[in-house]
């Protein structure tokens, strides 16, 4: 009796956890099953502090096809083709070895589209490091980059847009969020629902090692009952064997003998057989000597936890198992039938005949308890509202500006991308550097844009506000290439949620991005939980992150953010306000992010919005750039970039000067367009509601702007683009 | 003076590139080839004098090896040049 | 030519159909070229690099056909990837080491047409510059001293890295290949291997069509009669 | 059976790497290393009696080292398990 009290804890599971396993066994488990409970009503794989609030966002609309609750979601983009999307966190196992984390990420996201019958198209990433002057965070961030680029590049698929921000609360518990993105026709989509009884169920790709079971807290039982020697292992990615999986499985979409395909992720075997019996609403019964393996004497409680990677588990029809079999050996693979389906409702481990686990797959996968914690507004929030700025009115603009354009948060992030093959596939119509990357779609007219996007410093000081801006900077985004959003997939990276202070903000996330996604019609369609991103020195930034994908009917009206022509006027759309909370402005002189979150009107938002892409439609722009970091003379600024333009700036706004240059007030975008095309954009703003303003004009090689009459900028654009540029390499040299 | 820094993988982490070696040996007709783990050599050629096996040791503690994934030995040698 | 990890084999495919040619891939273990004019080796990650770029897949079987194809004269281009096995497999001089700053690189390159004396660049302008995508790990192109000799005397060297004005310094060298060399032949002429992709672009949409003029003078070479007109210009 | 092949750079060919883990041992502060060269260890476990000394130079040969850039040696350990 003491021995299972013992046990249960050790597998991460709670008293009451355990007491309503037995109840639900009328027996209580033995030590693989506890085991396989431990992992499986983990937060990671139950999602039992989440479940609940993610209820609540919005998942359904007329072009969504799939909706959370498979490996990915799926979205109509017309002509009989979707759009699979997931986006997933590496945190943790980035954090040991940020290689191996940050590749074995981007594989495990890989395979959720897959898995789903699409191929794959691109990648996206989302970052975050503490600040680059350490060298620990150096070390990171480097190779987060790499490991991101490596396991991409070999698997040819082109990574093709992300976000990083530096920030020392992330210094311990950097993130790393990937996004993959798929394409496949409606018809071809499969699922992970074991069915028919007598199905074989096969495993295919990598044999099973000892990697990667410190997720789960039970590991450590076998660490002291066995050897030291076995502790887990770092996962290892292996692309070039995915790659392999990969083509396996989209020739093998083209037979018919497919019942269920799912990847084999965290929890291993154990979660995906039981997820797969779950939703199929049928059994699994394996046996486990039939599983090939890496290593010697392993366990069974070490072969149903582990994680190598590079492994899918499929069901396919009975009798077809030869022809099946023959495709994997084209590619070098070899599939091993481990068991079968059956109509027992149980998941069913074997071990040479002998039953050494059987449980409901359904409790096991479905039926964990779901939380709903206390919550309180963080104290914190009472003092970081306000901040007192001395000295404000001749401060030197052009140093100012220089120094911001060069903070690693604002600055170009080529050092990064160009380590990314974003082209492959030649389909990359912008490629990384616009707001948005923008795909086109062979054989047709079509493209998809795509973006991923996230504040967590807004999010600290107001998460439901920050939550609403990131869905809506992603959408912005989109717009300004001239797309439609569709939906997003939510990353959500928090500290522990037991915690009362965390769950509030993760409460008040949840409603700030259903709120927007209320408003700006882009339902969630897929999404990912992290928690326990804490360090001894406190939790990280509440930090969603939202990957976005639009269509774009006419592939001839994609727009860039970058100025073209001489001459061209500059407009605003939108209002600037005072906003400089939470800017990277303030975080610059005062080290500290405070001030009140930038407001977001959704209504107001959706206007512009709505304008932008009308304005683009009826082919008026020729570029558009939203206004975020760094407010609107870093999106001045980079516009100017890349085709060596200028611009000549008249403001006649009455705020604060560092406010109206510096402040991230929303629902901005900057375009420019053909003087002749003036009055039809002016036109179309009334029409929309939507104050826009003249800036302007598209200038020679310098960017000169003035204020209410007075001169306050005028430096020649190569001297802020070279900061801008070099800003990352820079600091990466040091 | 010279150190030779061996650098292979810990028991028990996956190595994809020895397992493509393996594979194609075989392909190519080797038979009996039942495992290949691939590593690193590091020669550091040192000023003489210069370092001693302690610095050698936290050089590949610090930078030659990754220690979360890698084992590593060393041996230094007197050759002069 | 698709080798297990060839991932540009697509690109390549469509950059022929838009040339105007027919084409179709070839599993690596086929043994035959027949009814076949030309082979590109595409770019991509063969057995995941492991060992050395191109190592394992000179291996295939298809490479002896491949080897027939080169010695028949007729015209036979590996891109990146294909490059680095053209070289493994000794149907190129050279070897490909890891760029000197050890990162991948994927950006726009400029190259200067070194010689017009192969099929890929016979339609071209000599000293003509274009703007090609590079995408790798492993484009750093070494020879000995006197290798190099040879190569620059019999105008193997067919593509250098240089400015967007067809200036060649070591400063438009993205990766620390000897001498800026980015593609050379073999001596016949009809081998070719460059690092970078051609393939990208050969579409406005995709960034230019820079890369279509190889693939348009591959074509037009193989429909002249590509009788040994290889000559040094 | 063992053989382990270490195959390292010719001399005169370049070394980007080693030379990269020559200047981070420098910035680190480790003084008076002279130069850096990156190789590679291939352990390979064979079956007892399945292959000899031959076969393995054969490896290495056509398959283990690129001898246009790379000189191999190995040795063989008669280990069995
Ligand atoms: N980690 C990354 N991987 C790939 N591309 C990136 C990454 N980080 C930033 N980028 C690209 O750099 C450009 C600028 O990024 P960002 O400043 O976040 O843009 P925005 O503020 O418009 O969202 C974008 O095109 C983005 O896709
Ligand atoms: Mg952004």
């Amino acid at each position: 009796m003491s021995s299972s009290t013992l046990d249960y804890s050790l597998a991460g599971l709670s008293q009451s956890e355990f007491d309503l396993i037995c109840e639900k066994l009328c027996r209580e488990p033995n030590l693989l099953e506890l085991a396989m409970f431990g992992v499986m009503w983990s937060e990671h794989c139950s999602y039992k502090n989440s479940r609940a609030l993610l209820k609540t966002l919005p998942t359904g609309g007329n072009a969504i096809l799939q909706g959370p609750g498979e490996n990915a979601g799926i979205v109509d983009i017309g002509e009989g083709l979707a759009v699979v999307m997931k986006v997933e966190s590496h945190n943790h196992p980035s954090a040991v070895e940020p290689y191996q984390g940050a590749a074995t990420g981007v594989g495990g996201i890989i395979r959720d589209i897959f898995t789903m019958g699409a191929r794959p198209i691109a990648l996206l990433n989302s970052l975050r490091f503490g600040e680059l002057d350490k060298s620990r965070t150096r070390y990171l961030f480097e190779n987060v980059v790499k490991g991101i680029g490596d396991y991409g590049n070999c698997m040819g698929i082109p990574t093709v847009a992300g976000e990083i921000y530096f920030d020392d609360h992330y210094a311990g518990n950097p993130l790393v969020n990937a996004m993959c993105v798929g394409i496949m026709r409606h018809e071809e989509v499969k699922y992970a629902r074991a069915k028919g009884v007598g199905n074989p169920v096969m495993l295919v790709g990598a044999t099973t090692g000892r990697d990667g079971m410190g997720g789960a807290a039970f590991a450590s039982v076998e660490l002291t009952e066995q050897s030291l020697e076995r502790k887990s292992a770092v996962q290892v990615g292996d692309p070039f064997m995915e790659k392999l999986l990969l083509e396996a499985c989209i020739e093998l979409f083209k037979t018919d003998a497919v019942i269920a395909i799912q990847d084999l992720g965290a929890a291993g075997l154990t979660s995906s057989c039981c997820e797969m019996a779950s939703r199929g609403r049928s059994g699994i019964k394996i046996e486990l000597s039939c599983v090939p393996r890496r290593e010697e004497a392993m366990t069974p409680v070490e072969i149903m936890l582990s994680e190598s990677q590079e492994r899918m588990l499929v069901v396919v029809k009975r009798g077809r198992e030869k022809e099946v079999g023959s495709i994997f050996e084209k590619w070098g693979l070899s599939g091993t039938v481990i068991g079968e389906v059956t109509d027992d409702g149980l998941f069913t481990v074997l071990e040479r005949g002998k039953v050494v686990a059987s449980l409901p797959a359904r409790l096991l996968a479905d039926d964990a308890p779901v939380y709903t914690r206390e919550s309180t507004r963080p104290a914190y929030l009472e003092s970081v509202g306000l901040f007192d700025l001395h000295e404000r009115e001749d401060m030197n603009i052009k140093e100012t500006l220089i120094a911001l354009l060069a903070r690693p948060t604002i600055a170009g992030k080529e050092w990064v991308y160009s380590q990314y093959d974003h082209m492959v596939r030649t389909s990359t119509v912008t490629v990384p550097g616009s707001d948005s990357a923008v795909l086109r779609i062979r054989g047709t007219d079509r493209a998809i844009a795509l973006t991923i996007d996230g504040n967590g410093s807004y999010c600290y000081l107001d998460p439901f506000r920050g939550a609403a801006i990131a869905v809506a900077e992603a959408a912005r985004n989109l717009v300004c290439s001239g797309a439609r959003p569709l939906a997003i997939t939510d990353g959500l990276n928090f500290g522990n949620p037991e915690k009362r202070e965390i769950y509030w903000q993760f409460k008040e996330t949840i409603a700030g991005l259903a709120a927007a996604c209320n408003v700006l019609g882009t339902p969630v369609i897929s999404g990912n939980v992290s928690f326990y991103n804490e360090t001894e020195t406190g939790a990280i930034f509440p930090t969603p992150i939202v990957g976005m994908v639009g269509v774009i009917e006419d592939i001839s009206k994609v727009t860039e953010s970058f100025f073209i022509n001489e001459g061209d006027a500059i407009l605003l759309l939108g209002e600037n306000t005072h906003e400089l909370g939470g800017s990277e402005y303030l975080r610059m002189l005062t080290g500290k992010t405070i001030g009140e979150c930038p407001a977001i009107d959704l209504e107001r938002e959706k206007k512009v919005q709505r304008l932008c892409l009308e304005a683009i439609e009826r082919r008026l722009l020729n570029s558009a750039h939203d206004c975020s970091e760094g407010g609107l003379a870093v999106a001045l600024s980079e516009c100017c970039f890349g085709k060596g333009l200028g611009a000549k700036i008249e403001l006649n706004d009455t705020l604060p000067i560092d406010a109206l240059l510096f402040g991230e007030a929303q629902s901005r975008i900057v375009v420019s367009l053909d003087e002749s095309k003036l009055g039809s954009l002016l036109g179309l703003a009334g029409e929309f509601g939507v104050p826009v303003q003249v800036l302007g004009r598209v200038d020679r090689s310098e960017l000169k702007i003035d204020v209410c009459g007075r001169e306050v900028l005028s430096v020649p654009v190569g001297e802020l683009e070279a900061r801008w540029k070099g800003a990352i390499e820079c600091a990466m040299r040091s | 003076m010279k150190a030779t820094v061996y650098v292979t993988l810990k028991n028990g982490i996956a190595d994809p590139q020895g397992l493509a070696v393996r594979n194609a040996l075989d392909s190519m007709g080797f038979d009996g080839v039942k495992r290949v783990r691939i590593g690193k050599i590091i020669e550091i050629e040192l000023e003489d004098g210069c370092l001693d096996e302690t610095k050698v040791e936290e050089m590949c503690r610090s930078l030659l090896a990754n220690t979360v994934m890698e084992d590593f030995t060393f041996e230094m040698s007197g050759e002069k040049r | 030519m698709v080798f297990p990890g060839s991932n540009c084999d697509l690109d390549a495919y469509h950059a022929v159909i838009e040339a105007g040619e027919e084409a179709s891939y070839v599993w690596h273990m086929e043994k035959s070229l027949e009814g076949f004019d030309a082979v590109i080796l595409p770019g991509g990650f063969s057995y995941g690099d492991y060992l050395r770029c191109g190592a394992i897949a000179r291996f295939s079987p298809i490479m002896a056909s491949v080897r027939e194809m080169a010695e028949s004269g007729r015209p036979v281009l590996g891109i990146c990837n294909g490059f680095q096995i053209l070289t493994e497999a000794g149907l190129l001089p050279g070897v490909l080491l890891r760029n000197r700053d050890l990162k991948f690189i994927c950006k726009n390159v400029f190259l200067r047409v070194e010689s017009t004396a192969s099929p890929f660049t016979k339609a071209l302008e000599s000293r003509s510059v274009l703007k090609i995508p590079v995408a790798h790990g492993d484009g750093n192109y070494f020879v000995d001293g006197e290798t190099l000799w040879s190569l620059e005397e019999n105008g193997q060297v067919i593509f250098r890295y240089c400015s967007a004005d067809g200036e060649v310094a070591p400063q438009f060298n993205p990766n620390g290949s000897v001498s800026n060399i980015a593609g050379v032949s073999n001596a016949r002429g009809n081998v070719l291997g460059m690092m970078p992709h051609p393939e990208r672009v050969c579409e406005e949409i995709t960034g230019g069509t820079d890369g279509l003029l190889l693939f348009k003078s591959m074509i037009s070479f193989l429909k002249g009669g590509m009788a040994g007109e290889l000559v040094n210009s």
